[in-house]
């Protein structure tokens, strides 16, 4: 890999910011180059929201990406806005518990997470975004696993009992990806 | 079948857009009662409203009238220009109080002064609500925001700024009353109370501007229905409700 | 009509009137205020507006709010004034609203003083606000052309819908001179202003406005007023020749009063056989560029000499037109301090001195 | 008879309307509205009023209120 | 230090408290909110002083109060707050007081949008106040650049007794990227400040002012301020080169983050063996003239292309250096649209397709 | 022979430059108390002043402490600025009506409201004076000046602004005391009046602004005697005279 | 006794401690400063009373006021 | 004549600016260019006051004047800064009721006229400047006397009483002027 950018959309207040952040602290601690960037524009209030991370083993050039290699779309607008626009080869994740269609292009891996389903059946909705964190991370291994455990305790360990929880669905996004990847790689 | 009658029913003053503002946001409810009274008094069609910058930055595109959009805080200036030219026009300005009470402070208390004839809806929620979440200046003492994250320090930033009662002040004729709007009680008060301003500049008598406190949940961090209490239990302590000023001959 | 002696301010103010400009804002500021005094007096009998407001922060938004009418609306000020307009002039700009300002320029940076400058050149012609937009500018060298330029800037304040200025200094609005206003302004007619906020009667609701949150949609703005500024570029420049053609082998750059003392060094120099030419932008944006560059392309001009009363702000615009074509000289005086004829001829002659060949084109 | 009808496009599920109905007899729907908002509905249409109390609540404008015949109007708005 | 992962607006704000700048005045405004958010936060911890001012026409005129006393002092705002800030900014330079403003630009003019520009270039670096002024200007492309450029204005505005700007865009201030801090901060030493006002016990009266009604003492005052300004482009001038050399058939002029995406585009293309060079002036006033000229003047450069996100407006001091030695191309997105890696490609090869000849000098 | 006392001289507070102030013009009074205020208060040596835009620009030549020229109307951001970093000294705006209750209303406003501790010494003399006497937001009705010709017109450009009793509706503490100097009893009390708000100051209490009423003979068109009559009949009927405002535990 | 005295220098002839003196002790000269103004002077020093009125309101602080050995204070200043 | 300067200085209140308006009101009238321009600059309050007025046949240039053609100084400060500006073989203009001495320079042509106190023998000591005015066109003849009565006729004539001392003494003047300098010519 030289560079790898993902893409993560939503409503706000599904947590898309700090799954993008937690993926770039980790992306800096595996020793990579990393950029964070948010969408802050007219989007903003009651729209979708979406963040950008680019990690990369190279100088990175322009931190806006139109054309990601992965974008996990936490619901409907977004997987509408996001989905066409992945790169040929590339990959995107679904929250398929808000998200009932799947993409018609040929040229990509889609994997389906019921990601706000596993995060409710878990005792917290608000975790749908380690889900998804944790699928795109074993889906893609841009990042060691590890070091992303070990991230998600540095800046969510404070509260015991909701970083279990976290901990737990991270676990579970992450075999399903990395399940669903490997099909996907040997279909 | 009997006819079918219609007691309540979106203004014509509104337009049929969805607004941006957030779930439980009271702009919403001083937007229809201003549309309603301009449907009411039949101005509608001669009114122009001056949108600040603020959360209601994009009232022009709710409002059913002609509208100018201002730069943060000169909304009294866009007024009182137009207004002078145009005096058969009906002129409102709709300000928050970062826009109206922090940056536009010079101008509105010159074009209260000066008795331009126009109206201003004043929405006080204590807290810039657009820029997410900063102090204002009609933020309570001890109260939490982005800029003053271990609670609003009055030896540091001074005490909340009443401004119907600094305006009440000035020697010039003005209508000038402070409402609310967390509740349908509240809410039949407000409407009568901006009936009035507009009266007044319908018979061109004065200035008016009516103070309304309103809620922010979203950077007050609560939900809606707890906005409305903490509204009730604590900016309507600082900011008591009722008529500053009258005009003579306005009952 | 017959000439009449004016002081500048006045002129100016009647030139206003007679434009069917009768709604006017403003703050007192020296040397300008007599515009103010004389439309105080005289708006009663237009049925005009004059109103002095509470600073000239609100006198930008006055005019907002004012123009937003489709009435004819301006004010007039000086140099820290104008500076506290920027924000407005910005939001007009964005919103295609039409106004004239006059900006009566004293020496400066800050309180500066109250002496006559060309130190605003920078501000009014590159925007001393944000963002991409442009004020077309205007600067006279006589009362008269004072008077005929701001008759002009609100017509092409209108036919641009965007602000417009007038720019001059102490001088201009102080001294008296004789003028003439025609007997009744007639201009090109110009498109009804169906952009005026008149009431949603019979139609639908109208906005005026600058904010567009879809960058699409500003940029769709930011082109707008390109091609505006290109439509002004083509049709609205303005300069004129004094003493040019065949023979100057000095080409003076300068324009407002400063070109007018530029003339008189010019005539004494020719009254001992020296030919020195002058161009003069009266446009100062769009400025003169092409036909600039053609002046100093003339093989006989030798070098050229920008002169202003500033450090040297117009001098970008001529080194741009001159891009090395011909050596490029500068001398100005700041702070109040009018050159006079004898120093214009004095750097003239340093010039002759230090290129006594009549030919010598220096291109490295 | 009078009925409320709440426009799902305005909606953005507040909860005020339900809050201050008097009669108790609106909730929160359990469907999402396509801006992502859970919104408000009737569930008890037979008890309703008709005191306008839920509309002028709404901070946007959703709900409208109608009626059959005549009806005594309890209050001025 | 280790590197840390910060949102640009929170690396500017500690670098600036890193600096020993412990003193802010603000006004909110998207996109730098978070500076005056992450201050607000950290600077009971330095003893500092934090203030939200009732507008950004107070908050230029306490930084003139506060740094009166010689103490470090800044702000951040965005386009339309900066424009407020103008004739403050006149006086501080009238004044000769130093101050770092921080300008996260945002789409223009008006009220605009809040998505990344770069249209506000005239406004920073040929003073968007009145008077013969100039601020320092810096314009980082990347967070630590930010950082250290953060650092290095507060030291420049010490050292030219001159406010400073950092101007960046949306991109700088929301991006998060990991940034370095020095240990400790160390800069050169500086005269101590005998100019702060700090009572007149055992020592005459001082007075900070920018008024001289004199015009010899104002125009003394200008010559002291084109002195600094002369000085700063001799010793303050910053750039970077960016495959540049003896290969490269177009060069790029671009700042900013703008400069990153031209660098991403630079990168695409040399893969494809196309040699394409960057000159990304780092402080664009005093903007890097001779250097770019030079870099322009290499026999193998075809063409110049000016990329901005603005309809073109550092395009003139391009214009200025290139002379015409070489064909000036210019493209720009305006409004909150950032030109993708893509769309540059797309414009150098339009260039490169109207240029087949591998050279072919064009001077008219 | 016996010693000579000297009862009154010309304050060490004061340089020995003749002011540029016109004959008569009660400028000069002010400039003297507050020179001689801050010498009897021991203060002279840590007070910076800031002098406003408007006659009394030059202040600075005159006063023997540090000074900073402000932009017109902004003294009190200045002040701000400056007291905030160093509240050890001791600062003082000097400002006209123009310059404060125009121009710099937001400023003084908010300054007061913030209780920023530093003292204005607010010189109102219902005009402009520098720019040769335009109309000032003090203007009285009726009164002719270079912008309201025909006298001010009340219904166009409402009522003169009263400063102090404006302030003094804010809830921050503050010390506000209008004053007049057109006599020497009254110049008495007005020097009171200042060492009152220095203590203010000097104490660390709050806020201090004395609005002093003065003439300005050459644009009221008088001698500098008939100014002082008028100013005692149609000023001072207008503009009380009197403490409005005052910090707890002050006396 | 005490005894007053007028610098020329600040004075700029505005007459107003001529009109405030209760002893109406003080007039104009008829001559002119370098600046242009008539000054005031001292026509009756005996009976001058040291009571500082003319000083107190002089706007040019033109005038000090003085006495040999120990005089009664009138009023606080 | 091609062109003639003249700056009028005394302090402010003198009728310094009225008398060099209504000089320019003359030349306009007499059919030739005209500028008058006035210092408004630090000298404003309390300093000299002073005023140019061009009168010319020709376009006027630069309308600040350095060296006039002639100076009429009205009190000591503007006699001495002006005197010396004087162009060679020009007029200087000494209002000597307030001035006491006389130039050293023998390159002009000096008259001294004391006019304030024949204003205040005509009974308004305002009037100064009418008589300094009468005195300049007596010597120079630059502007008809004719139109010059009219002007000041025109301009001055509404207060009867006032306008007869001022009618008076302007006579006065211009008698001066024209007999002192034909004294000069002849000298
Ligand atoms: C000159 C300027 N300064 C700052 C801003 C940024 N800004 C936008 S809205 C706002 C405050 C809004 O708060 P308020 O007026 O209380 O209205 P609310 O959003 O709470 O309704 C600010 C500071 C701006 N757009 N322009
Ligand atoms: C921004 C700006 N606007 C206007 C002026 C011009 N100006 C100078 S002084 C003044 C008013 C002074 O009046 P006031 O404050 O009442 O003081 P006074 O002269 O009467 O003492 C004005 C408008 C200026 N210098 N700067
Ligand atoms: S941020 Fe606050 S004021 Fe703005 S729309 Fe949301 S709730 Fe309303
Ligand atoms: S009050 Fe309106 S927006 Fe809120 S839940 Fe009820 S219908 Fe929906
Ligand atoms: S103009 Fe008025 S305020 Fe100014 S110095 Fe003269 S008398 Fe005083
Ligand atoms: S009060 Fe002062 S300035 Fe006035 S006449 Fe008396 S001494 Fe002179």
């Amino acid at each position: 890999m030289n560079q790898f950018e993902v893409t993560m959309a939503g409503f706000g207040g599904q947590g898309i910011m700090l799954a993008g952040q937690l993926l770039s602290y980790t992306g800096l601690k595996d020793g990579k180059n990393v950029v964070w960037i948010p969408s802050y524009g007219p989007e903003m209030r009651g729209g979708t929201a979406y963040c950008t991370v680019v990690i990369s083993d190279i100088r990175i050039g322009s931190p806006i990406i139109n054309t990601p290699t992965c974008a996990c779309v936490f619901n409907r607008p977004s997987f509408d806005k996001f989905a066409p626009r992945v790169k040929p080869g590339g990959l995107l994740i679904v929250n398929s518990s808000l998200i009932n269609v799947s993409t018609d292009r040929k040229d990509l891996t889609e994997i389906q997470v019921p990601a706000t389903q596993i995060a409710i059946d878990a005792g917290n909705g608000r975790a749908t975004n380690i889900v998804v964190l944790g699928a795109f991370v074993g889906a893609t291994g841009v990042v060691k696993y590890d070091t992303l455990i070990s991230v998600v305790e540095e800046k969510l360990g404070k509260k015991k009992e909701l970083f279990e929880i976290n901990r737990r669905v991270l676990d579970m996004g992450y075999k399903i990806g990395r399940e669903r990847a490997a099909q996907r790689s040997h279909a | 079948m009997q006819d079918i009658n219609t007691t309540f029913a979106r203004p014509e003053g509104l337009t049929d857009v969805v607004t941006h503002y957030c779930p439980g946001c009271t702009h919403g409810v001083i937007h229809r009662l201003v549309a309603e009274v301009l449907v009411e008094l039949g101005l509608r069609e001669r009114t122009v409203g001056v949108a600040p910058v603020g959360c209601s930055v994009l009232a022009y595109n709710y409002f059913n009238t002609d509208f100018l959009e201002s730069p943060h805080g000169r909304a009294p200036a866009l007024a009182t220009g137009f207004k002078r030219l145009r005096p058969d026009m009906i002129v409102f300005t709709y300000q928050g109080d970062g826009d109206l009470a922090s940056i536009g402070m010079a101008e509105i208390v010159h074009a209260a002064n000066r008795g331009e004839k126009f109206t201003t809806i004043f929405v006080n929620n204590a807290i810039y609500g657009m820029t997410g979440g900063q102090m204002a200046p009609t933020t309570l003492p001890g109260q939490v925001t982005a800029t003053c994250p271990f609670g609003r320090d009055t030896a540091l930033t001074g005490m909340p700024i009443r401004m119907v009662e600094l305006l009440s002040s000035l020697a010039t004729p003005a209508y000038l009353e402070r409402v609310a709007v967390h509740s349908p009680a509240h809410i039949v008060r407000a409407k009568k109370a901006i009936k009035t301003a507009f009266t007044c500049q319908k018979e061109e008598r004065c200035f008016s501007l009516i103070e309304v406190l309103s809620t922010c949940p979203t950077n007050w961090g609560i939900t809606p229905g707890e906005a409305t209490q903490w509204l009730d239990a604590n900016l309507k302590a600082f900011f008591p409700l009722g008529v500053y000023k009258r005009p003579e001959g306005m009952q | 009509m017959a000439k009449i002696l004016m002081k500048g301010n006045e002129a100016i103010a009647e030139a206003a009137l007679r434009a069917g400009a009768t709604n006017y804002f403003c703050y007192p500021i020296t040397p300008q205020t007599e515009v103010a005094e004389y439309l105080a007096k005289r708006m009663p009998d237009y049925g005009g507006v004059f109103l002095q407001a509470e600073s000239e922060v609100a006198v930008g938004n006055m005019l907002f709010g004012a123009a937003s009418t489709g009435k004819r609306v301006f004010t007039s000020s000086s140099s820290p004034g104008i500076s506290l307009m920027q924000e407005a002039l910005s939001y007009m700009a964005g919103a295609h609203l039409p106004c004239v300002i006059i900006n009566i320029m004293r020496g400066g940076p800050g309180l500066g003083g109250i002496l006559p400058a060309q130190s605003d050149y920078f501000q009014a012609t590159k925007g001393g606000g944000h963002g991409d937009y442009r004020i077309l500018v205007l600067a006279p060298s006589n009362l008269q052309e004072a008077v005929d330029l701001t008759m002009l800037a609100f017509h092409l304040a209108d036919k641009y819908r965007n602000p417009a200025m007038i720019i001059g200094d102490g001088m201009i609005g102080q001294m008296m001179e004789p003028v003439e206003f025609p007997e009744k302004y007639v201009e090109e007619e110009l498109p009804v202003k169906t952009w005026a906020a008149t009431g949603a009667s019979g139609r639908k609701p109208l906005i005026i406005k600058s904010l567009f949150l879809d960058p699409n949609a500003l940029e769709h703005n930011n082109i707008l007023l390109k091609e505006k500024y290109d439509q002004m570029a083509k049709e609205e420049v303005r300069f004129e020749l004094y003493k040019t053609g065949p023979k100057n082998r000095i080409l003076l750059v300068s324009y407002g009063t400063m070109a007018r003392i530029c003339q008189t060094a010019i005539d004494a120099l020719e009254a001992e056989g020296i030919s020195v030419g002058l161009f003069r932008p009266i446009s100062v944006y769009p400025f003169p560029h092409s036909q600039l560059r053609e002046e100093i392309s003339r093989p006989n001009v030798e070098s050229v000499l920008t002169i202003e009363m500033s450090m040297g702000q117009m001098l970008e615009d001529v080194e741009r037109a001159v891009a090395e074509r011909k050596p490029l000289a500068f001398f100005g005086r700041t702070g109040g301090i009018v050159p006079s004829p004898e120093e214009v001829i004095e750097q003239i002659r340093k010039l002759l001195d230090a290129q006594p060949a009549p030919r010598k084109a220096k291109k490295a | 008879m009078p009925g409320v009808v709440i426009d799902k496009n305005h909606c953005k599920g507040c909860e005020l309307c339900v809050k201050a109905c008097p009669q108790k007899i609106l909730s929160m729907s359990r469907e999402i509205t396509l801006r992502g908002y859970f919104y408000a509905q009737m569930h008890d249409p037979s008890r309703c009023i008709g005191c306008r109390i839920c509309a002028i609540t709404c901070p946007d404008a959703a709900i409208s209120v109608h009626h059959h015949g005549q009806m005594y109007v309890l209050f001025e708005y």
